[in-house]
């Protein structure tokens, strides 16, 4: 039933309004359930929608329900409409769902308080559920769309949930500066999106897809609109999905609460480039640029991302950079037109990254707001952590590509389009593009993936293994653990929607999409092709290999610096003052620089610690308390010079900040424009704040005393002034008819 | 339209106006005498038999009474007052038909216009009797006949929401707005029956209409003297008078043409009932009548608030909800 | 001349005079009623062209010009009726500053 | 036809008159008075042009409703007499007058210049021409309830709107 779309739209709308209009005569509780049956009931909707095959042989029919005029300016029009077709579905189905899912942690998840122990008043709590509507409501807006001014509408929406969402503590300074930042590139990408659509109207006549699109896929005519066209909707492509060089918003919305970050930045607001790019498939399948563009940058952000995430302390930075580095892959495959490997791994990606993010908020959650996994560690053994244990095993599983997880499935079938030893063959390639180009995209590709197994299991060996944290986990909420359950076993599951050589679901189902492309688009495998040259079957050992590879020595590197820091701290407290002197030179630094330390009895800071053997700034007590005998004073440990030590932490912190982008940008775009204006108020301002004030300040006293002399206040007088305007007009039009 | 129908227009106005103007003195007659029996006790009986000739009297005295017009008072609205109030009990009954289609007399028939707005036309109509009280209480150019004027005109627009709205029912249930139509779509039930609420909803809402007991707060003695009325005298205060009877005859009969069958027969005796269809409308009118007199000689006085509670939130609500009750029964049986 | 010619010529002529009404009236309930017959005009204006054209899309813009008139009624008499209590004078020539 | 043409010249010159009353009338009671009349006038002519709703319309909402308003206002706040020659603006007095002439001249001109032009149907047969529903209750109803519901529906926010600025206007603070 396609008509079931609007519903799909309309509800969490309905949540929004209610909450925002009723919310104050609701209980707490009464607006999350009601905000959660909106979402669950379009979803309901979402699945009646993706049932239309069922009831129509010639499945979808066309582009565009519901279609009402919005805007008529000649015989040019714009109609509000929707499109319930496999492309539409299948991302409803993902907003919906994995929304409906974060919805109900969110009612656990939110109750008692957020991180940084800031507490939730109820207004608070309604306001979540309030937005988190809108942002379905956005989201589905623009994903179910039938012409590029909704999708524009929708995709502003979005921004602008998400930045209300992002900054949803909004006493917390960093949080209010990570919202703007978001909202400052996302709109970025808006204005790229408008002049896209403004070039895309001026050559098609139309804004609907289903003409636009079609006119687009037209080879006769002028076709280099469509390069620009691409690219404009590449700007908006990348600044929604935190792609190069657009990407740095993307760890900084990590303010937001959990499910947000779950909800928008994993699951489903960051994948709207790639829906775009696949939406818009017959304009970035002709451009000759994007078809370069576009891989360039997924692969050089899944590389960016995936390195950045290596020496993240934050565990939820961690899973932004891993977010971004996912879409990376998906940027890769929609660019060189594998739309259905793309979509497959955005579906898949969804289900494992939201169970990853729930898990990683549901550890933030009990352990009261702590985010960084360096004061974490030994959680596997707590049985409050049992589900969150067993969800993150089971996401990082997925990410890293091992199966029968979904990301094994889906990562390999976009690994599986570029070549890695460079041969090109039809199925692989229909663009005609470089296969030298393909395999160099492939390697980064690979590389990536052991990179993304490493840092996975990295973040698992300081969460979950080695020592127990002193914090003390509380359990969760029973549906908080449900929504993981249920996350995990989609996560297991989600791979089986296409399977090599038995079944290809996907294939079949996004057909009548990708066939307004051309005829020959369903001879794209969505899995790896099956070939008979035999390589695909090293290119997919050496795929799963990267990810166990990534595994072992992840888990290796850490049990042993573990173990290695455990022993070095050990003698600091109990052993003798020689120990401790060479403790404190040795000792701590694979943990980390700064930061409270987990061995410690009472969670000092470390470099209280270093004092504390120092001797210095301690008073008796404390000294007691950490067990050293009073009185005794230790010589400060000097820092040796070590360039490979030294180099190692220049290179963590590069990654640790992005390789640096904030600064680059700072430097070039918020430096430039502090400075002018510094410049601009020091010197300019001034002589032209004399020239305006004797100047046009006085133009402006002369002419307001001359005209004053019209505004007499009577009413009469402005009505004879009308009555005046109105017999100009008269005579005017009059002249004209006798004239004619 | 020829200048022969307005000859009969014409002249079948002045014959109704003449027939009005004599009922309304003798209701006046027939209330005092009512009155007197609920009060135990005989009502004018000296002049003539049984007072028949009693209304004559009264009428040959105000005649020739002096007629005083205050120093205050402006002229000439003063005078046209009463005029008003009486020209317009009178025109509503325009529309009101007294017999069936096919009854004539040298051709003329029943009811003096047949138009197809005829219920829009008596609420239109109806609506122009403020300006009667209005223009009296003000231009008496006295603070009592000015406040007594405000608080009837306060009484009658409120009251006309519900009056509009009971007969909206009648409309839904017939389809069509001429009265004709209306008499003859009661055929089988009388309206009273499936639109009991809408009946007596205009049943209070006419009696606070035409300023009757026990809404006849604007006359209120203890308070406003006589309200609007309170410099008229003579002959002016005669016309008001009549105007009020007038109303109350106009009034039932509206509530006997779109409720109780109109000109029908209540018992169908078999023949020529052509002949008697204004002889039962004449004898349901004064059913009503009577009502209104009961009324008047049991009920006291309600307090202006209570009367505005009264308007305002029990009988429009009412009426709204029962016109939607009937629209959708409506609805649903067609 | 035919009806509409007639119609139309006292719709112009009551539509000019009730501006002059509004022009030279210094009494805003004056100048309100004035506004009316300009309404007024405007409706017989309707009415004539919607019985020339048979459409009955000229009444159903005297319906919308009767609401405009209630609703404008009710709020200007209501200005009108706080002026008097807070100046005890109803004079629009009086009316002409902001403060209170 | 001849009923009906002496109806609304009687009508249209009464229109007018009172049209005139309205303005000159020194005292706002006979001005409201005036409207009236005027009001009726006009309603006769609706009727004459076969618009019988609006006619019953025009009395019950205009005469009916909101001029009974503004009697209940003129004659509880009871102004002074106002004698319009007087007037301490002389410039807005001349303009008006001059302007309400022209104004006058320049409608009635163009009509009449517009309907010499193009040669108009008589009214009458226009009406009987458009068919006998045009003006009843009914067309005028399937008009409004389809075509305009929207419009309609949104008066009827206008109206609540009004309703609670009058609300607030006569709350004494």
């Amino acid at each position: 039933m396609p008509e079931a779309i609007g519903l799909v739209v309309l509800l969490p709308l309905l949540g929004f309004l209610g909450i925002a209009l009723f919310g104050p005569r609701m209980s707490q509780r009464g607006a999350a359930i009601f905000a959660c049956a909106m979402v669950g009931l379009a979803f309901l909707a979402a699945v009646l929608t993706a049932l239309t095959p069922l009831f129509y042989s010639d499945n979808w029919g066309s582009y565009g329900l519901y279609k009402y005029d919005w805007t008529l300016s000649g015989t040019w029009r714009v109609t509000f409409g929707l499109a319930a077709d496999p492309l539409s579905v299948i991302m409803a189905l993902v907003v919906t769902g994995v929304g409906f899912l974060i919805h109900v942690y969110s009612i656990g998840y939110m109750t008692e308080h957020g991180e940084d122990g800031h507490m939730h008043t109820e207004k608070d709590y309604r306001r979540f559920f309030a937005y988190m509507n809108l942002f379905v409501f956005a989201m589905l807006l623009l994903v179910t769309a039938d012409n590029f001014v909704w999708l524009l509408v929708g995709w502003g929406n979005v921004g602008l949930s998400s930045f209300l969402l992002i900054g949803f503590y909004k006493n917390r300074p960093s949080a209010v500066a990570a919202a703007r930042k978001a909202f400052v590139m996302n709109t970025i990408g808006d204005v790229g999106l408008l002049l896209g659509i403004f070039v895309i109207i001026a050559n098609t006549g139309s804004a609907s897809f289903s003409a636009a699109l079609t006119s687009a896929n037209l080879t006769s005519g002028d076709g280099s609109w469509r390069e620009w066209a691409a690219m404009l909707l590449l700007i908006a492509a990348v600044a929604k999905s935190a792609q190069f060089p657009l990407q740095t918003w993307l760890p900084d919305a990590m303010e937001g609460p959990t499910p947000v970050s779950a909800l928008i930045h994993a699951a489903t607001m960051v994948t709207a480039g790639v829906y775009l790019i696949v939406r818009a498939h017959p304009i970035f399948g002709n451009s000759t640029v994007a078809l370069v563009v576009v891989p360039i940058i997924g692969a050089f952000t899944a590389f960016y991302a995936a390195t950045c995430a290596l020496a993240q302390t934050d565990l939820k930075r961690v899973l932004a950079y891993s977010t971004m580095s996912q879409l990376g892959y998906m940027f890769m495959a929609a660019g060189v037109g594998a739309y259905e490997a793309a979509m497959f791994h955005l579906v898949a990606h969804a289900f494992f990254k939201a169970l990853l993010f729930l898990a990683a908020g549901s550890i933030i959650h009990s352990l009261g707001g702590e985010q960084d996994m360096r004061n974490m560690g030994g959680l596997r053994k707590q049985p409050a952590m049992r589900m969150a244990w067993i969800g993150f095993t089971i996401g990082a599983l997925a990410l890293s590509g091992i199966p029968p997880f979904a990301g094994f499935f889906s990562k390999e079938s976009i690994l599986g389009v570029f070549p890695l030893f460079g041969q090109a063959t039809e199925n692989y390639n229909p663009r005609g593009l470089d296969p030298i180009f393909l395999s160099v995209i492939g390697w980064v590709g690979l590389l990536t993936a052991f990179m993304t197994a490493f840092y996975m299991f990295r973040a698992y060996m300081l969460v979950f293994e080695g020592p127990q944290t002193r914090l003390h986990p509380h359990s969760n909420p029973a549906n908080m653990s449900f929504v993981l359950a249920v996350l995990s076993v989609l996560s297991v599951v989600g791979g089986f929607l296409a399977m090599p050589g038995l079944w290809n679901f996907l294939h079949d189902w996004f057909q009548p999409v990708l066939r307004v492309f051309d005829a020959n688009a369903g001879e794209r495998g969505v899995w790896f092709p099956i070939q008979t040259n035999g390589l695909e079957i090293v290119e997919l050992v050496l795929g799963v290999g990267a990810g166990v590879a990534g595994i072992v020595i992840a888990v290796g590197l850490y049990t042993f610096t573990r173990q290695r820091a455990a022993d070095a701290l050990q003698p600091t407290l109990t052993g003798t003052a020689e120990e401790q002197q060479r403790a404190a030179e040795g000792a701590v630094q694979p943990r980390r620089a700064t930061g409270a330390s987990l061995l410690t009895p009472r969670g000092l800071e470390e470099a209280e610690i270093r004092r504390v053997i120092a001797g210095r700034n301690l008073s008796p007590v404390n000294k007691r308390e950490v067990g050293l005998p009073t009185g005794r004073i230790l010589p400060a440990a000097k820092p040796k010079f070590n360039p490979l030590k030294l180099g190692q932490q220049a290179m963590t912190a590069f990654l640790l900040y992005g390789w640096g982008f904030d600064l680059i940008y700072k430097m070039l775009f918020s430096w430039p424009g502090e400075m002018t204006g510094r410049l601009i108020a020091r010197f300019v301002d001034q002589e032209a704040e004399k020239a305006v004030d004797y100047g046009l300040g006085g133009m402006a006293w002369e002419g307001s005393k001359a005209s004053r002399k019209t505004e007499t206040g009577l009413v009469r007088n402005y009505a004879l002034g009308i009555l005046l305007g109105t017999v100009a007009l008269l005579i005017y039009v009059a002249v004209q008819t006798v004239q004619r | 339209m020829q200048w022969t129908d307005v000859l009969s227009f014409v002249i079948k106005a002045l014959i109704v106006a003449a027939a009005l103007g004599g009922l309304g003195l003798y209701s006046s007659l027939f209330e005092r005498k009512l009155v007197g029996r609920f009060q135990n006790r005989y009502g004018p009986n000296r002049v003539g038999p049984f007072g028949l000739l009693q209304p004559l009297a009264d009428a040959v005295k105000l005649l020739f009474k002096e007629s005083i017009k205050p120093k205050e008072a402006k002229n000439p609205l003063y005078s046209i007052a009463p005029i008003m109030a009486l020209t317009i009990a009178m025109t509503a009954f325009a529309v009101i038909p007294i017999g069936p289609d096919n009854l004539n007399i040298f051709g003329a028939k029943f009811f003096i216009a047949d138009v197809n707005i005829g219920i829009l036309y008596i609420l239109a109509v109806s609506s122009m009797g403020v300006y009667a009280i209005a223009l009296a209480g003000w231009s008496s150019g006295n603070k009592y006949s000015l406040l007594g004027a405000i608080r009837a005109s306060a009484q009658i627009i409120s009251y006309e929401l519900a009056l509009g709205l009971s007969l909206l029912s009648v409309i839904v249930l017939t389809h069509s707005l001429r009265m004709q139509d209306i008499v003859a779509a009661q055929g089988t039930v009388w309206f009273v029956i499936p639109a009991i609420i809408s009946f007596i909803v205009y049943c209070t809402a006419a009696v606070a209409e035409t300023n009757r007991a026990p809404f006849d707060l604007p006359e209120a003695e203890q308070e406003l003297v006589a309200g609007y009325l309170t410099e008229y005298s003579g002959m002016s205060w005669a016309l008001f008078f009549a105007a009020e009877y007038i109303n109350m005859i106009t009034v039932s009969s509206i509530a006997t043409t779109m409720f109780l069958g109109g000109y029908r027969p209540i018992i169908d005796l078999g023949w020529g009932w052509d002949w008697a269809a204004p002889i039962w409308f004449v004898i349901k009118v004064s059913l009503l009548m009577f009502g209104f007199v009961w009324l008047r000689a049991t009920l006291p006085r309600l307090k202006y608030n209570r009367l505005m509670h009264l308007g305002w939130q029990v009988l429009i609500p009412l009426a709204v909800v029962n016109l939607a009750v009937i629209s959708i029964i409506v609805a649903v049986v067609s | 001349m035919s009806g509409i010619t007639i119609t139309m010529v006292i719709s112009a002529l009551v539509f000019t005079i009730g501006a002059c009404g509004v022009l030279l009236r210094r009494n805003p309930l004056v100048q309100f009623m004035s506004i009316e017959l300009m309404l007024n005009a405007g409706n017989l204006a309707f009415i004539s062209f919607g019985g020339m054209t048979g459409s009955a899309e000229g009444q159903v813009f005297v319906l919308m010009v009767l609401t405009v008139a209630a609703a404008e009624a009710v709020v200007g008499l209501g200005i009108i009726v706080a002026m008097f209590r807070r100046r005890r004078r109803i004079d629009v020539d009086e009316v002409n500053s902001m403060e209170g | 036809m001849v009923v009906e043409q002496v109806v609304l010249i009687i009508a249209g010159a009464l229109a007018l008159v009172s049209a005139l009353g309205v303005v000159l009338m020194p005292n706002a009671v006979y001005s409201a008075m005036m409207l009236l009349l005027n009001l009726i006038s006009l309603a006769t002519i609706f009727l004459l042009l076969h618009a019988q709703f609006m006619f019953a319309a025009q009395l019950v909402v205009y005469a009916g409703a909101i001029l009974v308003l503004f009697l209940f206002v003129v004659t509880l706040l009871n102004p002074q007499g106002e004698n319009i020659l007087r007037d301490k603006h002389r410039l807005q007095q001349a303009g008006a007058i001059s302007l309400g002439l022209f104004l006058a001249c320049l409608l009635v001109g163009g009509l009449l210049y517009a309907f010499t032009s193009a040669t108009q149907p008589d009214l009458a047969s226009t009406v009987t021409q458009a068919g006998s529903t045009y003006g009843t209750v009914e067309a005028f109803g399937q008009a409004l309830f389809t075509k305009f519901l929207l419009p309609f529906e949104l008066t009827s926010l206008l109206l609540l709107v009004a309703l609670i600025g009058a609300v607030v206007l006569g709350k004494r603070r």
